[in-house]
């Protein structure tokens, strides 16, 4: 049966740490790097090991030939144990699993809103929208400037709550803001739930919106029905591993700070 | 050495004792990604109701110490649809099938045993009395031998070939359902579902399952779950199927020397979707390097020796 | 802010939730070389039988996933070389005492608890009723209501202090249990003891336990504990010890919310004998951080919020 | 309270493969290193993970200022995980633990015979016997020649049962037949329990003769009544853990094949 998903023994090759508890890591991992697309995401867990004992999901951030990129913040103790991993070391990643961004066209104008590790999307979504030749502008929206990232090559507008770097507001304030001069033709964004909240709320009738939600996820490839996110029409649930975790805005109904 | 691994459960024979858990490996779609499903023994489905069921609100899953709390709350597409969309495409990838089925009332389990009877490529029944996430469906026909053994009766009637019932592990003696199970002409007993577990999120003070409560699953419930199946050895003839927490060949091997002639695999299936190939091929190996020719001969083959009773 | 950690059982006010958990701390002796034990809210002795038991056959120890099975058998030195060998020395460290009795006969437990019953330094009783291990001194009597009901009753009238029942977790509904327990004047339960699990040597074919069973502890069975606290706090109005797999001190904030007035801790004292210290901190400073001036406040503070129970 | 148990945070200075499976790792340890004698053990525990759950021992093999070195066989999961730590990495130990050899005095001939993991007590013992004057001998034996390891400036006899290197035959025979010649003071043995038993029974009614057992300890410390042996005397058990690990060979029976 020919398949695009891939069980890889991926070594790590480094790894940065790149603002407050926040990382990067670059694995070797050409079968995933060669097939997923901007959106999608990876399983990863940890061989010899029952502690964690589940696989975690990670938004893949950058590939670059054989190699996948991962921007996350250290949470809890996967990503804490992944920030300590060491060159040669090995993971098991399992991707790209998921349904993605939609496909850019020549010319489309993307504004990307990212908060959190959210980010993580930002150079997969850029270089995508590079390669298609859509014009995309990066939002990228945290509480404070030390939890902020610099992403190379990458030009972005910052929103801090506090100030201490660029727009004084939330990211989606930010928005707001400048859609009185200009107004893309979609809207992309990934953080955290009450963000992508506004952003829906804010932006869903006006725009194409894409959301991309986290929930608690087991399996990540459809296999347990533990990820579900709430439809809006009533008629019960989407897998945000199989549906998801890419969204039209429209569709879903985000969980009212119940997870 | 060329190793037998086969093992007979009522009248199917398994090319070998790996099965997949219900539920964690949802109709067996997924899983040809990863490796080819007609190597293992049986696929097991999804709990299969008479209606689709969309299941719980979120969250439904949760890591614990060396485990997973779900409440998936029994979503599934329905018997129909299973029948009329999953069938065909799992059966052409050459899996054996037992179809899983859940439900409230009594007398939905015998419309879903004589639904399912018709197709012969369904070629196991394992009814799930015991999902302790859904009150009546679940956990309270499982505990009580009489209600399970009626709706083991109402099924073995209507479903001639192999009847497997699944045990919970939420009572003080297991071995009395099985003798239920037994009794009413099941060909094996799964032992066991899941085990009701609990976690709290500190910092906002509430469940970390919606439900509150969940099925805890994975390596943390194999140690209770072989003693289940020794405990119900000892007291049924008919064949076990072990299910809980089996993450490598080792584990597999344990629950067939305590007395299973089958094994479920679930949670592994999560972290490791191709975790069948390795345990098969540890299998093997076991055996050649234990000179065993038949995996038979290892089923309950418990060494206990002197009597190990305490001694006061 | 200053966080005020007493709570009370019965007539006895501990200056903190922390407890250790019997037969996991001897008799108190050795954790002093790690810490002051005069920091915790009371140490429980190793069960206390009326004669010295020698204890199981070896092994009597496994590791398995995320816990340990055991099957100690009871191993202790009898309450008369308790009361005078070992009991001055625990009180002139300045701890808290409680003394935890196990026997095989209803009116042995009477024995015990009315020699006991004269020391004044010994501050509370548990009574193990509970242990996996032990035919008739453990599971029988723990896991019948009425028996429970009887040495609960009998321990009560000859004890005047605080009374503790510890309920076996192997059973259909330990609220039962609880529920015994509080009807006979009991003035807590310990939520629960081990859980009957069992482990094999593949290659031995042979029990990782002499007794083949034993009883599983640590951090695998905290989900399951923490359900059936929850489900003896919806059911009795006495305080609850909950005891199962506590090993931060995030695990102890867990069982308070969930209904705890206290805790026990075991197994992580064999990797650290220490952790007392590290959970008191933790403890407080969540406390703090969290705006509770008084632990009472957190005890059953779970919010389920709106209705939970399975939708279908 | 006054206490010679401690419970310290070691970070790993260095670890060499030494033979087949075999191990020496090297920690910063200052108390113990301080405390420990012959014989004695430690307990290791890996802190931030719940797999390996409960601590592992070791007996001190040899202690360089502020150093313990601890000497082990990789079969299992701890033991292969330490085997992989790299410098700077820490566990937890906690000891020194337990009973160990008798002191010698000066003049005193002593022979130590030791087999697998149990090689490890060499270097601590002969360098004790050294400082008191005594007059130690060491035996090694092996199934093969590459398990065995040369300590450094320890003269050793080695024994293999293939032959492969030293005499040819299991460490018990090599002492008996030494015996022909001359006759040590006592005998100390640490190895696999059917070695430990044939020492026993050879040499218990000849020479004082002093056992180190392993048996499975879930504490170390005498609190979970876990690492039972058996009282020859028929009065119950010993605990391995406080009573022991070593034995006067005539107070203790070995468990028939039991573990
Ligand atoms: C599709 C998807 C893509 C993701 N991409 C990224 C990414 O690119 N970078 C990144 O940093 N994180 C990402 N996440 C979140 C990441 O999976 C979780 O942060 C991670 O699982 C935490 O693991 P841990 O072991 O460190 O934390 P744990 O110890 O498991 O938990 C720490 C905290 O995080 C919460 N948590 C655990 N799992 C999740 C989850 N899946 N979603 C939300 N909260 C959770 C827990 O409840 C707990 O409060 C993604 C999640 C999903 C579902
Ligand atoms: C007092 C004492 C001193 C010791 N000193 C040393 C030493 O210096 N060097 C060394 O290499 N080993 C020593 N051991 C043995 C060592 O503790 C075990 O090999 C170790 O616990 C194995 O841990 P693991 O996680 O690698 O193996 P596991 O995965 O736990 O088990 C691997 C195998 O070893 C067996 N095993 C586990 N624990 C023990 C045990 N305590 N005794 C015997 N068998 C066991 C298991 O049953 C299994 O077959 C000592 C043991 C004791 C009791
Ligand atoms: C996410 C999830 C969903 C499950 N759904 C079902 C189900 O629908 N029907 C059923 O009989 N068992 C169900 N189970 C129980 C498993 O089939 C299995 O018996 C249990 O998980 C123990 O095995 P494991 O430890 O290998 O996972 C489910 C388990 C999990 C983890
Ligand atoms: C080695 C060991 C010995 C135990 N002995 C006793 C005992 O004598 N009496 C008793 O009531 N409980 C006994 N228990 C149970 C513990 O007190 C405790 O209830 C249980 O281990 C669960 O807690 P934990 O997971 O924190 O260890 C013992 C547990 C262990 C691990
Ligand atoms: S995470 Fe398992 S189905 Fe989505
Ligand atoms: S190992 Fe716990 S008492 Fe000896």
């Amino acid at each position: 049966m020919p398949t695009n998903q891939f069980l890889e023994s991926a070594s790590v090759i480094e790894t940065r740490e790149v603002a407050a508890q926040t990382f990067l890591t670059e694995f070797s991992s050409p079968k995933i790097a060669a097939a997923v697309k901007p959106g999608q995401f990876v399983m990863l867990s940890f061989p010899n090991t029952l502690d964690p004992l589940l696989p975690r999901a990670f938004s893949v951030c950058e590939t670059k030939g054989d190699r996948v990129i991962l921007f996350y913040v250290a949470v809890g103790k996967g990503t804490t144990r992944l920030s300590k991993m060491q060159h040669a070391e090995k993971v098991v990643l399992n991707g790209p699993l998921g349904t993605g961004f939609p496909e850019l066209s020549r010319g489309e104008k993307v504004w990307i809103a990212v908060g959190g590790s959210g980010a993580a999307v930002l150079p997969i979504i850029i270089s995508a929208a590079n390669n298609s030749g859509a014009s995309p502008t990066a939002f990228y929206g945290a509480r404070t400037k030390n939890q902020l990232m610099q992403f190379n090559h990458i030009r972005i507008e910052f929103a801090t709550d506090d100030g201490s770097a660029g727009f004084h507001g939330t990211v989606v304030e930010l928005l707001k803001d400048k859609m009185h001069d200009s107004r893309p033709d979609k809207i992309f964004a990934c953080g955290p739930t009450p963000m992508l909240a506004s952003v829906q709320r804010e932006f869903q009738d006006k725009i194409r919106t894409y959301i991309s939600v986290e929930t608690p996820m087991a399996c990540g490839m459809g296999l347990c029905q533990g990820c579900p996110v709430k439809r809006k029409d009533g008629t019960g649930y989407y897998l945000a591993c199989k549906d998801g975790p890419v969204f039209d805005a429209r569709v879903i109904e985000l969980a009212a700070g119940a997870v | 050495m060329k190793t037998n691994l086969r093992v007979r459960i009522g009248n199917l024979e398994l090319k070998n004792p790996l099965m997949t858990a219900s539920g964690t490996s949802g109709y067996g779609d997924e899983l040809g990604d990863y490796f080819d499903v007609s190597t293992l023994g049986a696929i097991v489905s999804k709990s299969l109701t008479l209606k689709p069921k969309i299941g719980n609100e979120p969250p439904r899953v949760t890591e614990v110490a060396c485990g997973m709390l779900n409440s998936i709350g029994l979503a599934n597409i329905g018997v129909e649809r299973f029948i009329s969309e999953k069938l065909s495409k799992l059966k052409g990838s050459g899996a054996t099938i037992i179809a899983n089925i859940a439900a409230k009332r009594a007398e939905d389990y015998l419309s879903l045993a004589e639904m399912l009877s018709d197709r012969a490529d369904i070629q196991g029944l394992e009814i799930n009395l015991s999902c302790p996430n859904v009150k009546e469906g679940g956990i309270e026909f499982g505990s009580d031998p009489k209600m399970l053994g009626t709706i083991t009766r109402l099924a073995r009637n209507a479903f001639p070939r192999t009847l497997l019932v699944k045990l919970t592990p939420n009572v003080t003696r297991i071995s009395e359902l099985a003798k239920a199970a037994e009794g009413e002409g099941a060909d094996g007993v799964t032992v066991a579902n899941t085990y009701v577990g609990m976690a709290i999120d500190i910092y906002k003070r509430a469940p970390k399952i919606h439900t509150i409560t969940g099925g805890l699953s994975g390596p943390a419930i194999k140690p209770l779950t072989m003693a289940k199946v020794y405990e119900v050895r000892k007291s049924v003839n008919i064949p076990i199927v072990a299910s809980g927490g089996v993450f490598t060949w080792q584990d597999v091997i344990e629950y067939l020397i305590a007395g299973a002639s089958a094994v479920e695999i679930g949670t592994v299936l999560f972290a490791k979707p191709n975790v069948p190939e390795e345990l098969l091929i540890g299998i093997e190996n076991y055996l050649s390097s234990s000179n065993l020719e038949n995996i038979s001969e290892l089923i309950a083959s418990l060494r206990t020796g002197i009597d190990r009773a305490p001694t006061h």
